[in-house]
């Protein structure tokens, strides 16, 4: 099955990225675009069909690779 | 000759190139400012290295979008030489200026050492100083060097000679244990269709006095001075 | 506003004994705002309430000194009307939380101190100690901390040409990131740091102030904000780009007639740096918090007097000067605010929305920061090993077992992650005794090394502290370089025990005695102290960085043998 | 409004951020894990009010600014 992460900075977190586009995205134009945070999205290709089981490995990934929990936070979705 | 040399926000090779201008082409380059949008007529315009915008969100994307840029961009239709190192080389490539996209490292890593270059071609107003098949020693510098075009695109600048360097051994062989980022077919450096725009990864201004540890980097102005004077 | 409990004083990290000295120093009860900025104020870092008796000891003094311990940096003059200003600064403990942002924000952090007094960074370096190799947390530091310097270094542009790197279990707990930056300024136009001018705006300029490594105080302000575990990342992000902007900005504006006093906001924000820019000019200060750059809603006084957030510098400008500083600020895409102004009363106001929230006396604050002399022993194992103790190894097993260990393999593969040549002027890269940067536009280099053995500070604290002055001064004499000054990071265990606090003194005592014989001035420094996890401590590390003079680059010598048949020397003992 | 960007690699564009992350994950004891692939994700906080002007404006930024279209695809979703 597959799983699609999201990585997210904490709330509070300064996210100088977010801040640049934002910023970017003001001088092309844009207007009215309030915050903009920038996050990873990672999609896994699993050998792992139960879902309770893929979801458990997947968080533990999340955990020691895929987050830095000090700053940020992470979601799990699965799919098929 | 008149060049200039552009000067975003979070450029830190501006300098240096404006000196290797100023040392080799005997000629002080105007140093533009992003918002610029008026640019008085010019023989070269250099886009410099560093991290334009922090290189946030993609190296070299917002950079590609500032107002100076148009400038560059209507400059180089008509022709004026146009060199961008480094970030500038992703920029211009951002900016449409130069096809494919420079991608993160094949080993992740930012990589700062000196390489070698098999010039393909010195049939050009930037490498008329090199001969064909020439290794040169050039400074890198990045984290995003990894050079992508599509099996299409790639044919077409194979095919139409685009290429400029490619990142080679010492000998002159060009193999895939010589591609310090992962480029594909090892591509360093970039022409456009006409050879009046070049983009590179390496650095020539890094290494143009013996106090550097070298003057290879010399040639590629001094063409430039030729070419253009 | 809630009530000082002895438990609230102790979240602070203030002593039973402090805060009766905070209660008469302001004849009544805190509040929080005002025990926060104490707290931060007399804490271990700002303070040096354990070292302090011990760093006056080292000698500061030479002809070309021209301003020593005291400033953000220090600073010698290095002739044709040039100065280096240089200082060497820890971040250990942050970077063992989340290595890639702790160590970027220490090369953040150590920048602004130098080109805080007006010079421009032209290199940086870093003296780095890990854990065990093996052990299973210190891949994972090494590869961030290294990455973080990179990450930030890289970005501003300034190369970093060299530093250390070393290897022992009893880091595994504790690493050591230090950064040293060294900047070039010209010799008449330095910025200090004291505040002067009664009337005289005190501007903000750089980033947005968030809750940024509001610590020590988590738990207390809990109470007057629930949710603030999740809003209270005591981890800061560094931002290099605007760094590199700040630094464009400040030197612009250096260059006009603007500034009166500058100070970076690094540890303990807006409180240090308004605190020891009023105390040094013996003036008071008046702020009006709620006039500061917020980046998220609803900060408290508390949190924007004790936020560590990054990249923000506090000025004092010269009257009228506020237009063409907010100006430059703004070409340069950054923040700027009038918050305040300097007053005659000598104690510091603080204004929310018009009401006053926090009102304490500088000078007593000040000069009233506890001072310790802790008790100390001086253990000097100088027994040293017995040849008849070591099992003999036949040579190229030696050699390459030596080849092989982690503190001597090669470190290219750290420096090749620097940019170390940006900049366009470095004359030796990393790889040999000491990193040499042109002076730009001349024939002259600034030679640049980091140097300790914790080994030998460990078995002899004396003859380790000067042993590792001594060998800043040859790696700065190998390279053909005149060695000028010195800046130390001073990482030691926990000072409260006598032979922990014994290292620390012993060391300052040979540091003392090296620097006095090499007439090798110590400009700047910097102490950690703590670096101890259940109870194990860190190997003593008086870090110390070295800079040194090349009037003729053409003289620069390398450790490249150069040709066949050359003769090579040994001479020394 | 608030949009959601995902700003994924095309098929076929090697991904070195992914494999590099494959490769974490197998030396960390991971195994069953086919194929990584890494991307952006962006959230935006809009003025803008009505769905389909967002919308519109949303993917005029990718196309400008957001994405890389010689090597990346992106999605838009809407919310609240
Ligand atoms: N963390 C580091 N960053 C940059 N350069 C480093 C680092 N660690 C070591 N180096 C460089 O590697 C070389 C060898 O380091 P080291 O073994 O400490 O040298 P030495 O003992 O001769 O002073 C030196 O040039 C030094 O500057």
């Amino acid at each position: 099955m597959k799983a699609k992460v999201h990585v997210t900075l904490k709330p509070g977190v300064l996210d100088p990225q977010g801040k640049a586009v934002s910023h970017a995205l003001q001088s092309l134009g844009f207007e009215g675009v309030q915050e903009v945070r920038q996050g990873k999205y990672i999609e896994l290709d699993l050998d792992e069909t139960d879902p309770a089981k893929a979801r458990e490995a997947v968080e533990r990934m999340c955990r020691e690779l895929l987050a830095n929990t000090v700053i940020e936070n992470f979601t799990v979705d699965l799919e098929g | 000759m008149k060049a200039a040399v552009i000067v975003f926000p979070g450029s830190n090779c501006d300098r240096d190139v404006a000196v290797a201008v100023d040392r080799i082409m005997g000629t002080k380059p105007i140093m533009l400012w992003h918002r610029e949008t008026e640019v008085p007529d010019l023989d070269l315009i250099v886009v410099p290295g560093g991290f334009s915008y922090g290189d946030y969100l993609r190296s070299g994307a917002m950079a590609a979008h500032s107002p100076v840029m148009r400038e560059v961009k209507a400059q180089a239709e008509k022709g004026v030489r146009v060199l961008g190192i480094c970030n500038g080389f992703q920029i211009l490539t951002e900016a449409g200026l130069l096809p494919g996209a420079l991608m993160r490292n094949r080993g992740l890593k930012f990589i700062c050492k000196d390489v070698h270059l098999k010039v393909e071609s010195a049939g050009s107003d930037f490498t008329r100083g090199y001969r064909d098949g020439e290794v040169v020693r050039y400074p890198v510098a990045h984290h995003d060097g990894n050079y992508f075009a599509d099996d299409e695109t790639l044919a077409r600048v194979e095919g139409q000679g685009q290429v400029a360097f490619r990142y080679a051994h010492p000998d002159g062989r060009v193999d895939d244990a010589a591609n310090i980022n992962g480029s594909r077919n090892n591509i360093a450096g970039l022409f456009n269709e006409r050879r009046t725009v070049l983009g590179l990864m390496p650095h020539p201004e890094r290494l143009i006095d013996d106090h550097l540890g070298g003057t290879d980097g010399v040639p590629m102005f001094k063409s430039l001075l030729e070419a253009l004077s | 506003m809630s009530e000082i409990t002895p438990e609230i004083v102790a979240q602070h990290g203030l002593t039973p004994d402090e805060y009766k000295l905070v209660l008469d120093i302001m004849g009544r009860e805190p509040n929080l705002t005002e025990l926060g900025i104490f707290s931060v104020m007399w804490s271990e870092h700002c303070s040096y309430k354990s070292s302090k008796k011990w760093l006056k000891t080292l000698p500061t003094k030479a002809p070309w000194v021209i301003c020593g311990p005291g400033e953000n940096a220090g600073v010698v003059d290095i002739g044709e009307g040039l100065a280096a200003i240089f200082k060497m600064e820890s971040h250990n403990h942050p970077s063992f939380i989340e290595p890639y942002q702790g160590a970027a924000t220490g090369v953040g952090g150590i920048l602004r101190d130098v080109f805080t007094m007006g010079a421009r960074p032209v290199a940086n370096m870093n003296a780095l100690r890990f854990g065990d190799p093996s052990h299973p947390k210190t891949r994972h530091l090494v590869a961030g901390v290294v990455a973080g310097i990179g990450g930030y270094g890289n970005c501003v542009g300034v190369p970093t040409i060299g530093g250390e790197t070393n290897f022992h279990k009893s880091y595994n707990g504790n690493i050591l990131v230090n950064a040293m930056t060294v900047g070039v300024a010209e010799a008449d136009k330095i910025f200090y740091s004291a505040a002067a001018g009664v009337g005289n705006p005190v501007v903000y300029a750089g980033s947005k102030t968030g809750r940024d490594g509001i610590h020590g105080a988590t738990m207390a302000s809990a109470e007057f904000d629930e949710k603030s575990e999740e809003k209270r990342p005591t981890v800061q992000v560094g931002d290099p780009f605007t760094e590199k902007l700040l630094i464009e900005a400040c030197l612009e504006l250096m260059a006009t007639d603007a500034i009166v006093a500058i100070q970076d906001m690094g540890a303990a924000g807006l409180t240090s740096s308004s605190f020891e820019m009023a105390s040094k000019g013996g003036l008071g200060v008046e702020l009006d918090l709620d006039r500061v750059p917020m980046r998220e809603e609803g900060m408290t006084p508390y949190e924007l007097m004790l936020s560590e957030s990054q990249e923000r510098m506090l000025m004092v400008l010269k009257p009228g000067k506020e237009d063409l500083a907010r100006a430059i600020f703004h070409k340069w895409e950054l923040d700027f605010a009038v918050i305040g102004h300097l007053t005659d009363s000598g104690r510091m106001v603080l204004k929310w929305h018009g009401d006053v929230v926090g009102d304490l006396p500088i000078d007593p604050l000040a000069m009233a920061s506890p001072e310790y002399d802790r008790p100390y022993e001086i253990v000097r194992e100088t027994r040293g090993i017995r040849s008849n103790e070591i099992t003999e190894v036949p040579w190229p097993e030696a050699l390459s077992k030596l080849m092989g260990c982690p503190d001597l393999a090669s470190r290219r593969w750290i420096w090749e992650q620097y940019d170390h040549m940006v900049m366009g002027d470095t004359t030796q890269r990393p790889g040999g005794d000491a990193g040499v940067v042109r002076l730009h536009g001349s024939n002259r280099g600034l030679a640049v090394t980091t140097d300790c053995t914790p080994r030998y500070v460990e078995s002899d604290p004396v003859e380790g502290g000067k042993q590792a002055v001594a060998e800043a001064w040859r790696n700065l004499t190998a390279v053909g370089a005149r060695p000028l000054a010195i800046t130390d990071n001073m990482n030691f265990g926990n000072p409260e025990k006598p032979v922990i606090m014994g290292q620390f003194v012993g060391a300052c005592q040979g540091m003392a005695e090296a620097c006095v014989t090499l007439d090798f001035p110590v400009v700047s420094g910097n102490v950690s102290l703590y670096n101890e996890t259940q109870g194990q401590p860190i190997m003593p590390t008086p870090a110390i960085g070295a800079i040194g003079l090349i009037d003729d680059l053409d003289t620069m010598a390398t450790i490249a043998f150069k040709d066949d048949d050359d003769i090579i020397l040994v001479f020394g003992e």
